[in-house]
């Protein structure tokens, strides 16, 4: 497991860099909320047919800012924005809200430290 | 489809699978794991089980007619809910007396009916064990 | 004879009042008055039962000819005013055909009109099925944007239409028939450029032109007469037997083709529906297209075997074709068109046997099919006019908003293919009459085979615009109230429906217990427990649980492009083996 | 005693029904319900509460039940063949009607697949009709019956029978227009209690009167209408326990494709005694 | 002119449906030309439940209600990650013990799949005959931990329960009827007619489409993607159990059924290899402290790959469970393959996914 | 004629999972299957609410699958039966208190009939059912309305049309603190 920081800023082209869809799996977008009002955005990858070489790209996001959207990079990304979006009550380029929350559901339910 | 064919048609003439609950009972295999049991002159009341729960179905209760274990000086009451055990075991798992104040038996749990209130009861349950 | 004169006088006369008046109410009273008493005539020469015969006075002759001549210089003038060349070629053509015509010298016919059996009922259905368009047209035509003189010209013409209808199902002389044909050719014309603008100038030329492949023909059937046995009759060419006299036939039938919309023709009638509703309608039921199966019916006689297998498969090809392809389309008033493309096909087909089974079949058709088609287009023009509905797929709600034309538009379509009703009996005894003869050709067996795929494709044509009208939920009604001339004469349409049923009773043996009983348990026990449903617990359909209301379109089942190119040119190669039939 | 017969008919259909479901689960291994669960079911539906989404559905669907009912009937009367054919097209007409009737996707579906298979069986029925004069020179369905067991010169014919009953029965392969795992039944999604029953009943006529045709092919003979009736049961249900279920696309490809060639052939053979 | 598009709707509740899912195809007759999809609704807040109301301890029998079908490799992939943050080691014998019944529950999960997949291509007999069969493995499950279903039988620092030389003679007994009534559906997927209509050519994610959507497990195994975590990691030792790795072409039902039915045999393979060789040994082992720390552990569940995220911070309670499910990162790719298909074979295309809305919403 | 001892022989099935873990749902496939066959009792599973007796639900219900619930309930003719199947249907069962689930179905829809079990094995399911047909026999042909509803069933020139019933609910009709006797913020602020 290998963890790389990056921000936000640069996320896009590092992942532009670094990712080649026939040789890393991405696995998925993680969040850990770190303290109030920031969170750890994780971008999970795999490498196909190798043990255990994952490597993960993160960035801690602040929750007035808006992360950038992989979806062009990574089609299968639209999924794991949005749940984000979710659970944590940040804002993603381009992915909607409401994946698994209804309107009357408790809003952001990862994003409070609560440790 | 040959094949299924001809396995529908030896199926025809053979007896059918089927087993006929309830008027011919099904075997349970052994440790099967069934209802929570409770031996109340054995328990500590160290209430390790109502920890252990994940879904809290112990709960144990005060109560003002307390048994007369000598060990229940809270004078609290064992509360079971089995409609909403997960059966995991755990709680047996925790119990320091196993076998004894809690075992997990191979019985299967009844059927509820609407009279049974099985969830508004634990509500109540749940209400006093909170106040 | 008297009748036959004021059959054919006076829905002129009727034009000519129509023209001039000018206040509404009048106008509506005098066509009303018209209708009525061409109604009546044309009863009474049913009811006659004699087959009349009479010559013209030989003055009408030369007004004829001069008639004829100045039809053709107007459509040269109109193609080269168009700038449309095959127009242009053809009147030409047609121009230097009839002068060579006129110039021989033809015996004299013992008697211009005709009129028998089958003419007896093509007047019934012309005067009948065209006065109740007629006065639906009155209704249709206030509600167009147009001067009031142009709206008394419309229905003026409808009725000239009717009278042109009735000299063509009545003349047995050939020279004749080419006028009242032309006729029909500058009639339609002038209906489908009605409207004036950039379309329906382009459709009215295509109909022209089409039309007039048929003008040629007849003119060459014309030449063939008149060149190896100097007379234009109708009776005397059938009688002669000849190969020039089935070379004349075969020639005819083309013409019957083009008027008939048939395959590769179908263009001209599909653009018709650019026109007012009204003359769809009136073109689809009473008049121009039902020319074609009564042309073959009239020549049926004289066919060899040779040309009645190949127009009878002709016509089933046609009749399966053109089912298939009305099933990709959108356009309510185009799939009616497709479908009396294919029905006339089919009438075609049975025409084109020659014996008394086929000739009443067709006659059952001919009838119902007007009957059937009028009412539908009827139904077309009210949803144009009181729902601005054109496309199926805008079809919304309309079973809410006026039950009455749902019901009418279910009733139309099953009249077609459905027993009890007449058309049914028409197909139900075509198929018994094709198996009967399997025997005497094995071609038979194809042409059973396209008529019965034909017949099932038209079902599923009429039923699946069921997706689009019949459906409603719960409750709920916002009616729109439609006009009661629409209404009258959409009942007047379905009365006649209705008692055709009782008429049908008794013919080639249909039972009263086979086909009354069976309509009656069907529409009496519904009824009956109809107040019973009226007020019951209603529950809203099944979504899987959601309750987002999911859109439900129609369903298309187009053929491509190529597959229509290369039904064309079978029916071309068709056409072809009739004619060469014909010259055999 | 035709008209015990025909007020018999749904009954029996209702047995055949019956046995049906227990031989299907006995071939699929299982126990199966009782013999007259059928009719069970029927009761059932009598004493729901009666809900419906709009008359106009109900009526068809009730309309459908009669129809099919008097075209089963008219066989049993003896009438012309084809005659019956087309008043049961009119019956499957009405379930159609019914189905596009409710705004529900579903059963428009249902109903639009029902008519595609209409375009399947249809011809086959006429061409089968067609075959029985040709042989015989008369539709009479009495006299069919008064004749010579004709299995031997229609075999073909037969054979496309064979093709239309799993269609008629909503049977695998061809149950597309019923398609329980797709369209939840398809037309009849949206009937329920007492109305849903008309649908339910109409099922068992539809039983009787596809093996009343099976029946037509043994003409006089008794014993050979019920071997036919019995092998055709048997091999329908082998049939429908081996195979999955197709689209409708190739349902009408395979059976217009097998059927037109088998009845064309035994037209032609027939017509022209090869 | 208006629009000629009908919409059908799948869900929430379908008579295919095992679990609430809401598809809206927009279809041109029966043609689908757009998906629109709702995945959430059996969203319970298992993640959060996990960091705030159950002790780590606790969790593996609450993640195991993730889902019911792959219940076994939730917790065994929550306790790995917790075990290698309590760096505790387990015995062998456990390990050979999880990989048991991971192999098993493979085997039952995809013959409910298959028989899923035949009774949404109304294939109905096919449906009864594998769920008959199957009820053999759901026993011998029952047997070994007590539940047809929910086991219950991983925890932290080895397993539940021992096995008996009983059980293990039945297992062998169970799984050489298994073993003869695959090559029995083997052979029907392969040789019915009207199954391959249904399959053949239908519902295909191309090799290339695999990659871009990042499909995993059967689903990507039948597309030629050859990719698998039995063989990416070594928290187990598949190594040692004779694990294999079907590939299949053509990314159609067929081609994923067929990977499955090798996969099953493989599976049974890989049990007997297991009952072979299990080692001697202790079952638990005590593990102390509470968990520090963060690990990423990924599993092979029986429709892919399943990671588990956990982050400790030496408390009883984890601060951060992340689980990503192996049909939550397929749903990109499901929709992709529902375009350009027929609404008939919707069902079945959703059924040979084998798609887990529960595994999905969490 | 009282028809109503033929209902328990006649039992159809609309199952709906309302966000269990799918473990009880694919023990109705298997109670479906060879081994057990409901079918023997005349049970069908139709899948849809307007054919069917008996509503076999699973889950504890999520906020999501609410109105779909009622909507179920609502499509169903009366007389029906609701069985809540699971532990996690009867009380919510390991989900119990869980931001985004209701612990229990009866907080929605009556519920006749509570099978536990996690997962409930297809011998128990075939015992609920069992108990459930007694009760369907006893019922009558009232309505039965869910217990939460957006609006009663309107009545309008004598129809009574209950399409409406089930709309939007939970952000319509009634607070969600009402609703929630046991909501997950309440919790939190009880351990904290």
């Amino acid at each position: 497991m290998k963890k790389i920081e990056t921000t936000l800023e640069s996320v896009v082209s590092d992942l532009t860099a670094f990712y080649d869809y026939k040789v890393w799996e991405f696995l998925t977008l993680n969040g850990v909320a770190i303290d109030e009002g920031t969170t750890e955005i994780q971008w999970i990858f795999s490498r196909y047919g190798a043990i255990d070489d994952v490597v993960i790209y993160y960035a801690p996001v602040k929750n007035s800012e808006t992360v950038p959207s992989v979806v062009d990079l990574i089609p299968s990304a639209i999924i794991s924005q949005r749940e984000i979006v979710d659970m944590f009550g940040i804002t993603v380029e381009n992915s909607e809200k409401g994946l698994y929350l209804d309107e009357d559901s408790l809003s952001a339910p990862l994003a409070t430290c609560r440790i | 489809m040959w094949y299924s064919v001809k396995k529908a048609f030896t199926n025809l003439l053979s007896p059918p699978q089927t087993i006929d609950y309830p008027a011919t009972p099904i075997k349970r295999v052994e440790r099967y794991r069934g209802l929570i049991e409770y031996g109340e002159e054995h328990c500590i009341y160290c209430l390790k089980c109502e920890k252990a729960c994940p879904p809290g179905a112990i709960l144990f209760t005060h109560t003002d007619t307390p048994t007369e274990n000598p060990k229940n000086k809270k004078s609290l009451a064992y509360d079971y809910n089995p409609h909403l055990c997960i059966y995991c075991g755990e709680c047996v798992r925790a119990c320091p007396k196993p076998n004894e104040a809690l075992w997990q038996s191979e019985k299967k749990p009844g059927i509820g009916v609407k009279e049974d209130r099985v969830n508004e009861r634990w509500f109540e349950v749940e209400g006093r064990k909170g106040s | 004879m008297s009748l036959i004169a004021l059959l054919l006088t006076l829905p002129l006369a009727g034009a000519a009042i129509i023209l001039l008046v000018r206040a509404v109410r009048v106008r509506d009273l005098l066509a009303f008055l018209t209708v009525v008493i061409l109604v009546a005539l044309s009863i009474a020469q049913y009811t006659g039962g004699m087959t009349v015969r009479f010559a013209l006075p030989h003055s009408l002759h030369t007004i004829f000819m001069a008639a004829d001549i100045l039809l053709l210089l107007f459509f040269l003038w109109r193609g080269m005013h168009e700038e449309s060349r095959p127009v242009a070629l053809l009147a030409l053509l047609q121009l230097l055909l009839y002068l060579y015509v006129s110039g021989t010298d033809p015996q004299a016919h013992p008697f211009d009109i005709e009129v028998g059996y089958i003419s007896r009922i093509m007047l019934l259905v012309i005067n009948i099925v065209g006065g109740i368009i007629i006065l639906y047209a009155l209704e249709y035509i206030e509600s167009e944007e147009m001067e009031r003189m142009k709206k008394n010209g419309f229905i003026a013409l409808l009725f000239f239409f009717l009278s042109v209808m009735n000299l063509i199902v009545t003349t047995d002389n050939l020279e004749i028939f080419f006028l009242a044909f032309e006729l029909t050719t500058l009639l339609s014309y002038l209906l489908i450029r009605y409207r004036g603008d950039e379309l329906a100038r382009a459709n009215a030329i295509r109909a022209l032109w089409m039309n007039q492949i048929g003008g040629v023909a007849i003119l060459a059937a014309m030449i063939i007469s008149v060149k190896s046995y100097h007379t234009l009759s109708f009776d005397a060419l059938l009688t002669f037997g000849s190969s020039w006299g089935v070379a004349a036939i075969a020639v005819l039938i083309i013409a019957a083709f083009v008027k008939g919309a048939s395959l590769p023709f179908e263009k001209w009638l599909l653009g018709a529906m650019v026109a007012p509703t009204p003359v769809s309608a009136i073109l689809h039921s009473a008049t121009m297209v039902k020319i074609a199966p009564y042309i073959i019916l009239k020549l049926a006689p004289a066919f060899t075997p040779f040309l009645s297998h190949t127009v009878t498969l002709f016509g089933s090809f046609v009749f399966m074709t053109a089912s298939v392809m009305a099933l990709g389309r959108d356009y309510f008033k185009e799939i009616l068109g497709l479908s009396t493309v294919a029905l006339l096909g089919l009438m075609m087909a049975m025409a084109a046997i020659d014996a008394t089974e086929s000739v009443q079949i067709v006659l059952v058709l001919i009838v119902f099919h007007a009957i059937s088609k009028a009412l539908l287009f009827l139904q077309a023009g009210i949803l144009e006019k009181s729902f601005h509905f054109k496309y199926l797929s805008d079809f919304e709600y309309l079973y809410e908003r006026s039950p009455m034309s749902v019901w009418m538009i279910v009733i139309g379509f099953a009249s077609l293919t459905l027993p009890p009703f007449g058309a049914f009996w028409g197909k139900f005894f075509s198929l018994e009459l094709l198996i009967s003869m399997i025997s005497q050709s094995p071609l038979y067996i194809l042409v059973l085979v396209f008529i019965t795929l034909g017949s099932v494709f038209l079902t599923l044509l009429y039923f699946k615009v069921l997706t689009r009208v019949l459906s409603h939920s719960t409750g709920k009604t916002e009616k729109v109230a439609i006009p009661a001339l629409f209404r009258y004469s959409s009942y007047a349409l379905f009365g006649l429906l209705t008692v055709g049923i009782l008429l049908m009773s008794g013919w080639n043996g249909v039972g009263v217990f086979e086909l009354l009983l069976p309509a009656l348990l069907i529409f009496v026990i519904p009824l009956l427990l109809r107040w019973q449903l009226r007020s019951s617990e209603r529950v809203g359909e099944y979504r899987c649980g959601e309750k987002d209301e999911a859109e439900i379109g129609a369903y298309y089942f187009a053929l491509p492009e190529a597959q229509v190119r290369r039904a064309h040119y079978a029916a071309a190669a068709l056409i072809a083996l009739v004619l060469l039939g014909g010259m055999l | 005693m035709n008209t015990v017969w025909i007020i018999l008919a749904p009954l029996i259909g209702g047995l055949l029904y019956g046995v049906e479901r227990i031989v299907r689960a006995r071939m699929q291994g299982r126990k199966g319900p009782p013999l007259l669960q059928p009719f069970y079911d029927m009761f059932k539906l009598l004493d729901k509460r009666p809900l419906l989404v709009n008359p106009a559905h109900v009526l068809l669907g009730i309309m459908h039940f009669i129809t099919l009912w008097i075209a089963v009937g008219l066989i049993i009367t003896g009438t012309n063949l084809l005659f019956v054919i087309f008043v049961h097209l009119l019956a499957s007409i009405f379930l159609v009607a019914s189905g596009f009737s409710v705004r529900s996707v579903y059963s428009h579906i249902g109903a639009n697949r029902e008519l595609l298979t209409m375009v399947a069986y249809e011809p086959l029925l006429i061409l089968i009709a067609a075959g029985f004069y040709l042989k015989n020179g008369y539709f009479s369905i009495e006299l069919i019956h008064e004749g010579e067991p004709l299995l031997g010169s229609l075999w073909m014919l037969f054979g496309a029978l064979l093709l239309v009953i799993p269609i008629k029965l909503k049977k695998s392969p061809f149950d597309a227009a019923e398609a329980h795992q797709e369209i939840v039944g398809g037309v009849e999604v949206e009937y329920s209690g007492v109305y849903f029953e008309f649908l339910y009943m109409a099922k068992w006529l539809e039983y009787i009167f596809v093996y009343l045709l099976v029946i037509l092919f043994a003409g006089n003979s008794v014993m050979m209408a019920i071997v036919l009736v019995s092998s055709v049961f048997l091999l329908v249900n082998l049939v429908d326990n081996a195979t999955a279920r197709v689209r409708i696309p190739h349902l009408i490809a395979i059976t217009l494709g097998i059927g037109l060639t088998l009845s064309i052939l035994n037209l032609i053979g027939v017509g022209y005694g090869l | 002119m208006g629009r000629k598009i009908i919409d059908i709707p799948l869900g929430s509740q379908h008579i295919s449906l095992l679990e609430p899912i809401k598809f809206r195809f927009a279809c041109e007759n029966e043609k689908i030309v757009d998906v629109s999809s709702d995945v959430g609704f059996v969203h319970r807040g298992i993640e959060k439940a996990c960091t705030t109301k159950f002790a780590y301890d606790a969790v593996p029998y609450v993640v195991a209600r993730i889902c019911g079908l792959c219940a076994i490799t939730h917790s065994l992939a929550y306790t790995t990650a917790a075990e290698s943050l309590l760096e505790g080691v387990v015995t062998r014998r456990a390990k050979y013990l999880r990989m048991l019944l991971v192999e098993l529950d493979r085997i039952h999960s995809h013959m409910l799949c298959l028989s899923h997949t035949a009774e949404n291509a109304g294939f109905e007999a096919m449906f009864m005959r594998i769920m008959g069969d199957r009820e053999s493995v759901m026993d011998i499950q029952e047997r070994i931990t007590g539940n047809r279903v929910q086991f219950d039988y991983v925890s932290i620092g080895g397993v539940n329960r021992d096995i008996t030389t009983d059980i293990e003679k039945e297992i062998r007994k169970t799984l050489a009827f298994i073993r003869e009534k695959t090559h029995g559906y083997l052979e029907e997927f392969t040789t019915n007619w009207s199954l391959s209509l249904k399959f053949k050519g239908v519902g295909v994610l191309t090799l290339d489409e695999a990659y871009r959507y990042n499909a995993i497990g059967p689903l990507a195994r039948a597309a030629g993607l050859a990719t698998d975590v039995r063989s990416e990691t070594d928290y187990l030792p598949y190594n040692e159990i004779g694990y294999e790795m079907r590939v299949g072409e053509g990314g159609d039902i067929y081609s994923r059924n067929i990977v499955r039915l090798f996969e099953i045999l493989n599976s049974i393979t890989m049990c007997e290899n297991i009952l072979g060789g299990l080692p001697e040994g202790e079952i638990q082992t005590k593990m102390k402290g509470k968990p520090t720390g963060e690990a990423l552990v990924r599993l092979e569940a029986p429709r892919g790959e399943l990671m588990y995220y956990i982050r400790g911070e030496g408390k009883a309670m984890l601060s951060r469970v992340r689980i990503k499910t192996p049909t939550f990162a397929s749903i990109p790719a499901f929709i992709e393959v529902f375009k350009g298909s027929e609404y008939a074979d919707a069902p079945a295309i959703l059924a040979s996914f084998d798609p887990c809305m529960s595994c999905t919403a969490k | 004629m009282d028809f109503s001892r033929y209902r328990k022989r006649s039992p159809w099935i609309l199952h709906y999972n309302a966000g269990s873990c799918n473990g009880c749902d694919i023990e109705i496939l298997a109670a479906l299957s060879p081994r057990y066959d409901l079918e023997r009792f005349g049970v069908l599973n139709s899948g849809n609410p307007k054919q069917s007796d008996i509503f076999l639900v699973t889950g504890p219900v999520t906020y999501r699958s609410r109105e779909r619930l009622v909507e179920l309930y609502n499509q169903m003719p009366e007389p029906k039966v609701v069985i809540a199947l699971g532990s996690c249907t009867c009380t919510g069962g390991v989900f119990r208190g869980m931001y985004n689930v209701e612990d229990g179905i009866d907080r929605y829809i009556p519920v006749d009939v509570y099978i536990p079990g996690c997962a409930a094995s297809p011998e128990l399911i075939i015992d609920g059912v069992v108990q459930a047909l007694d009760i369907l026999e006893k019922k009558t042909k009232e309505r039965e309305n869910a217990k939460r509803l957006y609006s009663e069933p309107t009545t309008e020139n004598g129809i009574t049309d209950r399409s409406n019933s089930a709309q939007k609910i939970g952000t319509g009709g009634f607070s969600p603190e009402e609703m929630k006797p046991n909501s997950p913020e309440r919790r939190e602020n009880e351990e904290d």
